[in-house]
């Protein structure tokens, strides 16, 4: 079970193949979230959902960096991590649903999305919960030599976790293999970061041995760049790294969250979604190099709109587990 | 439902809404009182419980904290030493094993360290219950970790009107005091007075007589009691239904008076069946009532497992109205 | 004794040496077993437990930490769920507070939560125990936290030859599993084999045989019920002694038989004694031999108290040979 | 009984006198301790103890800088904070020997002394354990507006400890009028601090927005000096400050911690005990400034060790408290 993510060479994709992949992917993104935040207000589906609208360019510029048996650890907003490193759209949709088909047999929900075949060591509902599990993970590559490397993706909310800064400083003192992703959105749920962060953000990692860098969340190239670089460093052996990345998420904190101007203005939404969206950053940036025209984007738009919706219809149509699996795999 | 309820209900409230007012009311007679929690100022905490305490108090009194559970209730061990009266807000009690070391190894023990000369007295607000759809980090209901250790109190309220004259009672209390509130509950109305009223710590309060079969309950637990003791009148069984209200100080007298009337006992708890609040009370029914039980106390908790986010699952891990009234009938048809 | 020791034993060793042993022998068959905690390598563990390991071993499998109870404790989780073997440390019982939230929310749930798909096979070694004069934050049995949650093992050895033998299967077991060792216990000698054994989890052991009362205790307090056993065996009173071994998975059909058999129960265990283990213990007693009892299974724990500093204060917070002495003829007496 | 401390005017000792005076409070400590570990050595001491001689200047540097009513928190070697602060070794023997009229009337023992009388908040057992109820004191202080400065103890293991960062970032962001105060004597327990720290610690203060300062902690005064600095600082409403204390413990990590060679060498300690003891420095700087002779001196250890065999004699002779007083105090 643990060994079932077989180690593959790093990812060959490069040049065109490459942007355009991270554009198809940061969409693929984009039209899943909007079909949960749709299937959620049809109330056909269970629970909550926090939506990764907005913030595409994280998870898809650092997923881009890893190889498939690369790790991560993602967070209560981590549908966009999950995808990003690969996961199926169907099996997506049907774990969201609770249906036995899904990931997790439909134990888990959105929050617990977990998939060794991509390296996904989960979803986690617990804020700052998955620190410790991708340095661990990152010790036993580590040990075992297989040349993986963990990211661990985390909200800003998480740095008030004191867990974190623990075992940043045991990754810096091991020289342990994994990158720390701070996706800095601005908002700790319905409270503004600067009301719950002092100091400097970019200054906490040195100070635990872990240098750090900041990176534009909204340009998927410039993510893909910096991540490939902490990444090789991290694989060369030359140990852990922080990444900062400030983003911005367009809807609220989950599909609930609908009036939100008492804390955030409508306007500032706005200018975000039309001055900094990454999906139109990296389209016009293809169409600008000439590496696809927009019939071409259209096209793709349109292929993985179908991908969306065939998930929807799996899902809406696979059976829920049967009542007596309640009590299976409480134990390994 | 208590004399003196009965003599002065005229409004009827939520849950949220009794437990906001008993925050106002003891924020307004004693300005040492604070609220510390995440999201809880403009934001109202996001169950809406704490909705306008910020616009009255101001953000002195209402801190929105940073996401450090460990952090800000060390902090308030400390203020309320020194002269404060916080009240943390736990968001989910699924997060409290975060301040376990602080409210087990600090709050609770201080004034015992010290030999009586300092105290702790703080509040802790949090939540329990599952069937929210919110999966195993989001639906627990872990308060027996809490009721084990000496130097904390624990309450848990069933009713608006229990909710509102403990939780003053708590803020009140000297020393620190665990709070559970049950997630799905907030929106359960009932009578609460005008009239200013506080509910001491470690009364049982019995929700409905009967004389068949005892249903000690906890929590939402009651409300589920009080309708399988409806489904079971059907069936020509006189249920009695107990709420301890307190879990530590436990009124066992009450509890073991009940057991002694009806002579079959089940309790029923939403925390993990096994080695929790169930056990306790079933050991403290079968020591003081051994020889008048006609059979062993039976036990009605959260299925051993972590809880399952598809509903399907989640539904079957709880106690319900269905699951206690068969299990009274079987207890009751058994002797 | 079990038959298996009875044939084999040749050599006596402390409960200390057999837990050394174990890791040693665990840690040379299997690779990817390793240690982590605090003062582990050169320090060999302030108790000197685990001295000589690092010799043997190496810096990269027996590390030192720095003093990071939650981070250690989830480092573990992640290595456990990739491949590798941790065996954490954790000094003192008391210090468990600060992993509860990743024992609790991602080791015991990883497993389920990911549909079967991720688990996490990791041990966490720790102490429990008091009259070692340490005081309120370095003297607590706090086991029964973990004995509730779904998805953790609790392991809880009274004699070196049980240590050994379920410390090794604790290592192999797929799933998180909290081993607590009794601090005042690791100089108690017994026999253990130089043949390699390992005893399944989930299986008790019967102490000593006995007739008119069963006393079913743990860990340490195993010691406490067999001296209790000698003494009332001066009194013409037979009295077996049950070591539940893990208190989960539990073994509760060997507790109800023997309860059937004696028909009157004591349990004894160190924890504090409300909402504690006992609670569990005699729950499940008086649920499987409610009709073969005389009198109430009685309970017996810590002093629901925080342990004091004086001796003479300590002394009387825990269970002893002498008090249960008299509990049992008490028990023998009344019925 | 959280009132019992009475606000004081800020200490008016100065010159000559209040060097006598700390030089005489870090002979106190010495001496104690010396006789803790001959109790201890001759099994007249249960428990533990973890021996404060080295560090002297420390304790008496910060705490001379603090009102009476100032609150400090302190470690599991916490005697020395206990009588910088002003407690009575009478008290403090009789609670080390578990008798009634202790200080916690035996309930607590050498590792939980506290005291509201001297602002005393309580010796802890949990590494950073105290690190939040300082901070809180810091709090009640601002709110209550009693001009009072909270003093958070600890040991540099306890920068292990997650709370500690989380407690100074909420500090920093509500700028409480609390000094942290990290005393490296180098090793956690049996472990070199280097082994257990990766970064800066330095850094590790302004990363959370609180400023940090490092001084040489076997001179009394200038720890005094910077500990004057950053106490009015937060007095004065300008918040949190870090200060990082460089000293060394002389004895065992606790008393029973005899053969020490395998984690640090003779000579080292030899070193410290000949080149930097806090004692002879700031004797030698009396003497060389002509604020006391060689014989005032050796007067003033007579008079401390008077003290401190009454005290002893005293506690020795104290009746323990009887069993029956084991259940009170457990609820306020
Ligand atoms: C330990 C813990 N505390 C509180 C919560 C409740 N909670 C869920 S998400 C959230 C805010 C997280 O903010 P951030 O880390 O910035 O992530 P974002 O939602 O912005 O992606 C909070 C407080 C939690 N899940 N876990
Ligand atoms: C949370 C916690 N973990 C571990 C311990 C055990 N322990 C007691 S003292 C100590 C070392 C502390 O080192 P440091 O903070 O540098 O203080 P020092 O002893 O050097 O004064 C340890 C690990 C503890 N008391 N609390
Ligand atoms: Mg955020
Ligand atoms: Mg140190």
């Amino acid at each position: 079970m643990t060994t079932a993510v077989n180690p593959s060479k790093p990812d060959s994709r490069t040049g065109a193949d490459l942007y355009l992949h991270m554009y198809r992917r940061m969409l693929m993104i984009r039209l899943f979230e909007e079909q949960v935040n749709d299937l959620y207000t049809r109330a056909l589906m269970p629970g909550l959902a926090h939506l990764y609208i907005g913030e595409e360019a994280v998870a898809v510029g650092v997923c881009e960096a890893l190889r498939t048996d690369d790790y991560i650890t993602s967070t209560h907003r981590g549908h966009g991590h999950c995808l990003a490193k690969g996961a199926s759209v169907d099996l997506m949709f049907a774990e969201l649903l609770g249906k036995e088909v899904g990931y997790c047999k439909g134990k888990g929900g959105s929050m617990h999305i977990a998939d060794p075949a991509t390296g996904n060591l989960g979803a986690n509902a617990i804020v700052g919960g998955s620190t410790g599990i991708a340095t661990g993970a990152a010790f036993s590559a580590q040990r075992l030599g297989t040349g993986q490397v963990a990211v661990c993706f985390f909200g800003e909310g998480a740095l008030g976790q004191g867990v974190l800064y623990e075992v940043m400083n045991m990754a810096a003192l091991w020289k342990l293999p994994v990158v720390y992703v701070c996706e800095n959105n601005m908002y700790n749920e319905y409270t503004h970061f600067s009301e719950t962060t002092a100091g400097d953000i970019l200054a906490r990692g040195p100070a635990f041995g872990v240098p750090s860098e900041a990176v534009d969340g909204q340009d998927v190239r410039a993510v893909y760049d910096v991540a490939k670089k902490l990444v090789e460093r991290a694989r060369a052996g030359d140990g852990p790294s922080l990444l900062l990345v400030n983003t911005y998420r367009y809807h609220g904190h989950h599909v609930g969250d609908v009036s939100r101007e008492y804390y955030r203005s409508k306007q500032e939404e706005q200018q975000w979604k039309t001055e900094r969206d990454p999906i139109r950053i990296m389209g016009d940036w293809l169409v600008s190099q000439g590496l696809a025209d927009r019939a071409a984007l259209d096209k793709l738009h349109g292929e993985v709109k179908a991908e969306i919706d065939h998930g929807v219809q799996f899902a809406l149509a696979a059976p829920y587990p049967s009542p007596d699996k309640v009590d299976q795999d409480v134990y390994a | 439902m208590s004399m003196l309820e009965a003599a002065t209900a005229v409004r009827e409230l939520t849950l949220a809404q009794a437990i906001r007012e008993a925050l106002a009311e003891e924020m307004r007679r004693d300005p040492r009182v604070f609220i510390l929690g995440e999201d809880i100022a403009e934001a109202g905490h996001p169950f809406k419980v704490l909705s306008g305490l910020v616009e009255e108090f101001g953000a002195k009194r209402v801190l929105d904290t940073p996401i450090s559970e460990a952090g800000f209730t060390g902090i308030a061990v400390g203020a309320a030493m020194t002269g404060m009266r916080p009240v943390i807000d736990i968001m989910f009690g699924d997060f409290i094993g975060l301040t376990m070391d602080q409210m087990v190894n600090q709050a609770a023990k201080i004034h015992y360290m010290s030999g009586g000369k300092w105290k702790a007295p703080l509040v802790m607000r949090t939540t329990l219950g599952a069937t929210r759809r919110s999966a195993a980090q989001h639906s627990q209901s872990l308060h027996a970790w809490f009721c084990h250790i000496p130097g904390l109190k624990v309450v848990m309220p069933s009713t608006p009107y229990d909710a509102k004259g403990l939780l003053k009672s708590a803020i009140r209390d000297e020393n620190p005091v665990v709070f559970f509130e049950d997630k799905m509950m907030y929106r359960l109305k009932g009578p609460v007075p005008d009239e200013e009223y506080t509910i001491p710590l470690g009364v049982a309060d019995i929700k409905r007589e009967g004389s068949d079969v005892t249903i000690i309950a906890t929590s939402s637990m009651v409300q589920v009691a009080l309708g399988a003791a409806t489904l079971l009148e059907e069936s020509g069984i006189s249920a009695e239904v107990v709420d301890p209200r307190t879990l530590w100080p436990l009124d066992e007298k009450t509890l073991i008076e009940s057991a002694k009337k009806t002579s079959r006992v089940i309790v029923v708890d939403e925390g993990y069946g096994r080695y929790g609040v169930t056990a306790e009370l079933a050991s403290v029914i079968q020591e003081g009532a051994f020889f008048d039980l006609e059979a062993p106390v039976k036990r009605m908790g959260a299925m051993h497992v972590p809880i399952p986010f598809s509903p399907p699952l989640e539904d079957v891990t709880v106690p319900t109205e269905q699951t206690v009234a068969d299990a009274a009938r079987a207890l009751c048809g058994a002797s």
